[in-house]
């Protein structure tokens, strides 16, 4: 890949990628867009390394005997898979590559606040890995990405302290990004960048920041506890000398309830840029989808006692915590509507950007709905450790998170690189990851309300042509994913050259050249419009399609 | 730029800070029931302000910055209380059916 | 200048929004076992000495304003003020190490040390044994993760005082020498807590 | 390729959740339906048609934010309202509900009922009639999952957890642990079937020969050698009179005064020295955890429960109607040493 991206003939003007080259201008680089690149290209080996394990684990659910690994290496599997899956690849996803890579650009900037932080976050990042892959190769952990005490403190024999150690790690990583761009929205923006011109990516990686500030050091400090009870046995969770396992519960889920929003945020800032760029239109509500987000940011830390509504929490609680996740769907349910008004007499063209974007509307919509299934405290008595959990949040995170996260990527590809991807491939495979998603997690809401409990390795049998449904439409879904892979590299060698502005949006990104050079602008930007002003406004000069 | 505050006002911070360091040992000798926990926190509050607006000078920054400091205490706030909306009401009677 | 300077301190600033959250899930934990074992809870207040904890508390406080004093030198330019204050500073916290380390020594001594091979008894008051286990267990992770933050708060003087020594600060850079102020104000009010939780809370309890 | 899309209903609450499930399932096809076709028909009706075309603005309307807000809160405050009906219900056990104890262990259920059988991995209930199962864990978190009955509840180490139900269709269903467990937590199943009332009373008839749950107790009572010090026919002495104090206000030596429940007497066999009862001294009763089981345990509370009041004579001999009274069974705590005095 580095070569292809090294290669002098291909990008013509001075940028980012051709300013220096060799390994060293890259490892210790402080450019916000290299560092992006390294991102993109560690997470997506985490994505693969955790859809391996979801292959397999849809491979061993083909038959309901569990036949194909023993029970324990099954455990392994969906820890590891979601381990992987939520704090190396979803986490990380939009904020550490688009974001780091446009945010500064989109409020004209140089580059982030804290550029050396950055690189250290990413170093840190790369060390959390190495223990979470350290756990995997050594032998695995097996306690479910959760890690419920007192399971995961006192009964598993595997590496529980290894993994906890890399999320620990990890964690630092994501705090620091976040810290990085709060300081860098507030006070790196252009002349005439007010927060009301502010774009709508910005606006969501900037409340996802402030949720990565404030929840990510207690589940810190709370797998720090599990990890000190494991090495000690002093029994802060064991209940046979008065710990508390459910205390746990509610320290693990104070963060990761709000991560889940992490994990969502921005994306919807994606949908935001796709949805109005592809529709050439102002955006509908602007400051209502702005405030919605810092809306979701802060609503999202007090509703996490919905994770434990059969743990034998406090009824009230319960109640409290049900009514307020009915709560946090409002802003939730303002983002949707408002993508949709904006389309209203818009100018709608179908290349994969927005193919993506649909699919996140549509899929977003029944899995947030579906949440509030599980809001609903009499239902959630059901289904809650069932797969209609699993399909909820694989509707949220893969049909939500992950469709937003290849939208943006297809979006932003010809700024990163100066490269097309293969329009025709790249509606393609939106349509079959379209298709494979639905075919494999749709099933999941049937087996779930029917009753099959999640991370079993063995079910009943009647669950059996719906599991093999949802096997099935895992390997769509795995080729789904693959072909962007294998084009996009290919891109970057064979893909037409792309210009400065190849869908004519709006936003700063878009007004220098592509690839950027190193400090992004020539000259700082001065701001004069309203974001997304497609309709004229502008004063600067149309870019032509090449 | 920001106004720098008198090596005056910092001593006087100091021994104030000294002297409830003294007064919360003192108090906390002498049984006064529930009312022990209360005033020794009162008193951490009291010296953490004091710390905080004028060590710290945040009294000088940025309504941002207050902001932000505000929002710590804020969150720290949300994490004890609503994990103590569990356990306060456990042992509660149970509601009926016509709640 | 003056954007880089507010870059910086907005940063340290959320920085210690992080770090209260992070000492917030310890105090959190702690206060929910506490409420729930009081009189355990109460009983092991015994075995702590609140002369060394009121003795501490006054160490830090002085050196928060040796350090508060020290930021102000260096914001007037005056460098060899900001030295001696930095070096003043960093004395009273390894003050407070010490005596921190004498304190964890008697419990050593007290059999209170229900970590690393578990020196530990509490024969004294069987009936609070668990649960006086889990206190001394988060008395110790607090002050513990108290102690490394004045650690690295210790290495940052010697770096921020080597910087002085060199002449990289001047009435118009001083940033630096701000932010780990900041740092070390905040370590302070951490153990501003932890000196009434730990140390003063229950002690009128005569339980044992 | 058939499959139902649901679970049977073999519960009186099941058809309540199906019905309320239905609900939701009705505004999610509605509102995604909506989403939709709004987003198709845009799309169709609005597409792009020249390269050049800029479409004219609109900035957004108050009026409709106003309304897309308020009216799916609304909507949501009704699923809210009807979820925590259901939720209350399933939290409140009739008065005249049969007890039954399930003990969860890596990787098995294990029941007893009060009259005296013992299973693994099987529930037997009667239709028709309340039954509350009192769930207790020998190690870590499991969860007792009943599909068909549409309920389920954590069965969290360290405390008694409550759930109940009233079947209403005679068959056999499924048992699923349903909180990851370990290694074989997907092996942690087994069956509940519900009978005709006739066959259950035969066969719990059939079931116990080891005795009630209450002898089973009493026998334990005297291997442990509690009956050494808790005599049962004298008042005063070293240890207090354990008849009569199920459900009775004790009080205790720091002033402070306890229901005795299931929780509390697990407390006092596990860590006497906890709450020590007025009058008598702390250190006297040895600790007996590491020594018994969960499910000992329980036979032990169910003993202690059949003690009548001081001087009666000991239910268990009084033949098979050893079923717990009503008004002991609801005092039940759900809480034990995770409680506390908050
Ligand atoms: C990206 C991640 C993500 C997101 C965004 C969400 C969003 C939501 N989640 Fe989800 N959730 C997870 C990831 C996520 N979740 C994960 C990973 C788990 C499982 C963890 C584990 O146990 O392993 C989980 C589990 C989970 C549970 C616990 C289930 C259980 O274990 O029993 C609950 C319960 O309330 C819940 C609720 C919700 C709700 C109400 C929302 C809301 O924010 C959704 C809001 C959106 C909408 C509502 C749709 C748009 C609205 C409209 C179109 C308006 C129309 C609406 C009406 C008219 C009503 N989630
Ligand atoms: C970001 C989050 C994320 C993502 C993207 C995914 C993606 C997928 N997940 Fe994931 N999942 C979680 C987060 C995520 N998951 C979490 C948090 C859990 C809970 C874990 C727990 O219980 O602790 C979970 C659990 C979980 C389960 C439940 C396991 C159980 O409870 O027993 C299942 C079962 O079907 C599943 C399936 C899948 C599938 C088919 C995909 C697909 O989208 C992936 C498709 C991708 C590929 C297949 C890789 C690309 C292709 C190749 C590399 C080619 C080679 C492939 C093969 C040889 C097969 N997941
Ligand atoms: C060596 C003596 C001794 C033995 C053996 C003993 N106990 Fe006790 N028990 C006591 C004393 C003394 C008390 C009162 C002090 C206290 O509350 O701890 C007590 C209190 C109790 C209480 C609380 C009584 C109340 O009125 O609230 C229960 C319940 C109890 N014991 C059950 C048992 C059981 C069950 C066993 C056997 C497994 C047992 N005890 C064995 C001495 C004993
Ligand atoms: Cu027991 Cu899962
Ligand atoms: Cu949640």
């Amino acid at each position: 890949m580095s070569t292809a991206l090294q290669d002098p003939r291909v990008v013509e003007s001075p940028n980012y990628l051709n300013q220096e080259y060799g390994w060293r201008s890259w490892l210790f680089t402080k450019d916000h867009k290299r560092i992006a690149v390294l991102y993109i290209i560690s997470i997506t080996v985490m994505f693969f390394i955790g859809g391996l394990f979801a292959g397999l684990i849809r491979l061993e659910l083909l038959t309901p005997q569990g036949d194909l690994v023993n029970s324990d290496t099954y455990n392994k599997f969906f820890t590891m898979h979601g381990i992987v899956m939520v704090f190396f690849f979803l986490i990380p996803s939009i904020p550490a590559t688009l974001g780091n890579f446009f945010v500064p650009m989109m409020i004209g900037a140089k580059d982030l606040a804290f550029p050396r932080i950055n690189l250290l976050s990413w170093y840190i990042y790369i060390a959390g890995a190495i223990f979470a892959l350290a756990a995997i190769v050594l032998g695995g952990v097996d306690t479910g990405w959760t890690f419920y005490t007192p399971f995961s403190s006192t009964y598993s024999n595997t590496f529980v302290i290894t993994a906890a150690v890399g999320v620990f790690i990890a964690g630092f990583s994501s705090i620091l990004t976040g810290l990085n761009f709060i300081v860098t929205v507030h006070k790196m923006r252009a002349p005439g960048m007010t927060w009301g011109r502010l774009p709508l990516f910005v606006w969501a990686n900037y409340a996802t920041s402030l949720i990565q500030v404030l929840g990510t050091p207690v589940v810190a400090i709370t797998l720090a506890l599990v990890g000190l009870e494991r090495a000690f046995h002093i029994g802060i969770f064991d209940p046979a000398i008065g710990g508390d396992p459910i205390l746990f519960q509610h320290m693990f889920w104070f963060y990761s309830h709000p991560a889940v929003y992490i994990m969502i945020l921005p994306g919807m800032g994606v949908i935001s840029e796709l949805v109005t760029c592809f529709s050439r239109k102002a955006v509908f509500g602007y400051p209502f989808i702005a405030a919605s987000s810092l809306g979701i940011a802060i609503i999202g830390f007090l509703v996490w006692g919905h994770h434990m509504f059969v743990t034998g929490m406090s009824m009230y609680a319960s109640l409290y915590f049900s009514l307020l996740t009915m709560l946090v769907a409002v802003p939730s349910a303002i983002k949707v509507f408002n993508w949709t008004a904006t389309m209203f007499r818009g100018s709608i063209s179908f290349d994969t950007p927005m193919l993506y974007a649909f699919g996140f509307i549509g899929l977003f919509t029944i899995g947030g709905l579906t949440g509030l299934f599980l809001a609903t405290l009499g239902v959630d008595v059901h289904v809650t450790d069932t797969y209609f959990v699993v399909a909820h949040f694989h509707y949220v995170m893969v049909g939500g998170m992950v469709l937003a996260y290849l939208g943006g990527m297809h979006f932003w590809w010809p700024k990163i690189t100066g490269r097309m991807y293969p329009e025709g491939w790249g509606r393609f495979a939106a349509l079959l990851v379209f298709a494979g998603f639905n075919l494999t997690f749709f099933p999941q809401f049937i087996t779930g309300y029917l009753g099959q409990p999640r991370r079993y390795h063995a079910y009943a049998p009647e669950f059996q042509v719906l599991n093999v449904m949802s096997s099935a439409g895992a390997s769509v879904l795995g080729l789904g994913y693959v072909i962007p892979l294998i084009y996009f590299l290919w891109s970057l060698k064979y893909g037409p050259i792309a210009g400065n502005n190849p869908w004519r949006a709006k936003g700063l990104e878009w007004e220098t050249t592509s690839p950027p050079p190193t400090f992004n602008f020539e000259k700082t930007p001065v701001v004069t419009e309203e974001a997304y002003a497609y309709a004229g406004q502008s004063t600067h000069e149309k870019v032509e399609l090449t | 730029m920001h106004s720098i505050p008198s090596v005056r006002t910092y001593v006087i911070v100091w021994a104030i800070l000294t002297i409830m360091t003294f007064v919360t040992f003192y108090v906390a000798q002498i049984n006064l029931g529930q009312w022990n926990v209360v005033i020794a926190l009162l008193i951490a509050f009291f010296k953490m302000s004091l710390v905080i607006f004028f060590f710290m000078n945040l009294k000088a920054e940025s309504p941002l910055t207050k902001l932000f400091a505000a929002g710590g205490f804020f969150w720290m706030a949300l994490l004890l209380g609503q994990t103590f909306i569990d356990y306060v009401s456990r042992n509660w009677m149970p509601l009926g059916k016509m709640w | 200048m003056e954007q880089q300077f507010d870059s910086a301190t907005l940063g340290m600033w959320v920085f210690l929004l992080t770090e209260i959250m992070f000492f917030g899930g310890m105090f959190c934990a702690y206060m929910i076992y506490r409420s729930m074992y009081s009189e355990a809870f109460a009983s092991t207040s015994q075995y702590m000495n609140p002369k060394f904890g009121a003795m501490n508390t006054a160490v830090l406080i002085v050196s928060s304003l040796t350090m508060a004093l020290g930021v102000r030198a260096a914001r007037m330019g005056q460098q060899k003020a900001l030295q001696m204050f930095l070096i003043f500073t960093m004395i009273f916290g390894l003050a407070f190490l010490v005596i921190k380390g004498f304190e964890y020594h008697e419990h050593w001594v007290d059999m209170k040390v229900p970590l690393f091979g578990g020196h530990w008894d509490y024969s004294e008051a069987p009936q609070f044994a668990r649960q006086a286990q889990i206190m001394f267990c988060f008395y110790f992770f607090m002050t513990g993760f108290h102690a490394l933050h004045m650690v690295v708060g210790v290495g940052l003087m010697t770096t921020i005082l080597i910087m002085a020594r060199r002449g990289v600060f001047s009435k118009a850079y001083f940033t630096p020498v701000e932010i780990s102020g900041l740092y070390w104000h905040f370590v302070d009010i951490v153990w501003i807590f932890l000196f009434p939780l730990l140390y003063l809370i229950g002690r009128t309890k005569q339980l044992i | 390729m058939s499959f139902p899309l649901f679970p049977e209903a073999a519960s009186s609450m099941a058809r309540t959740v199906d019905y309320l499930y239905l609900y939701l399932t009705a505004v999610t096809v509605v509102m995604t339906g909506l989403i939709f076709a709004a987003v198709f028909f845009f799309a169709i009706k609005y597409r792009r048609r020249s390269e050049h075309e800029v479409p004219k603005p609109i900035h957004g309307s108050l009026m409709l934010e106003i309304t897309w807000s308020i009216i799916p809160f609304i909507v949501m405050l009704t699923f809210f309202w009807w979820g925590a009906q259901i939720f209350f219900e399933n939290a409140s056990p009739p008065a005249n509900a049969i007890e039954v104890y399930a003990v969860g262990k890596q990787w098995m259920w294990k029941v007893q009922y009060p009259e005296g059988p013992r299973e693994i991995n099987e529930l037997h209930v009667p239709i028709g009639r309340p039954v509350k199962i009192t769930l207790a864990s020998e190690d870590v978190i499991h969860s007792f999952f009943i599909p068909a009955f549409r309920i389920k509840h954590d069965v969290v180490p360290g405390r008694y957890d409550t759930m109940w139900f009233t079947a209403t269709k005679p068959g056999r269903y499924h048992l699923f642990c349903a909180e990851y467990c370990g290694t074989e937590h997907s092996g942690m199943v087994g069956w509940v079937t519900v009978m005709n009332e006739g066959d259950y009373e035969n066969w719990l008839n059939a079931g116990g020969i080891e005795g009630t749950m209450a002898q089973q107790g009493e026998k334990l009572f005297e291997q442990l050698g509690c009956s050494t010090c808790h005599l049962l026919d004298q008042q005063g002495g070293r240890c207090p009179n354990l008849r009569g104090v199920y459900g009775s206000h004790i009080q205790l030596s720091d002033g402070k005064s306890v229901v005795v429940d299931d929780a509390y007497i697990r407390e006092s066999i596990l860590n006497p020295n906890a709450k020590i009862v007025a009058g008598y001294k702390p250190d006297v009763m040895p600790t007996f955890q590491g020594q018994i089981t969960e499910e000992q345990l329980l036979r032990l509370i169910v003993y202690i429960k059949s003690l009548g009041a001081p001087g009666a004579p000991v239910a268990s001999q009084s033949g098979p109607a050893a079923r717990p009274s009503s008004a002991v069974a609801n005092a039940s705590s759900r809480t034990a040493n995770t409680g506390g005095k908050l």
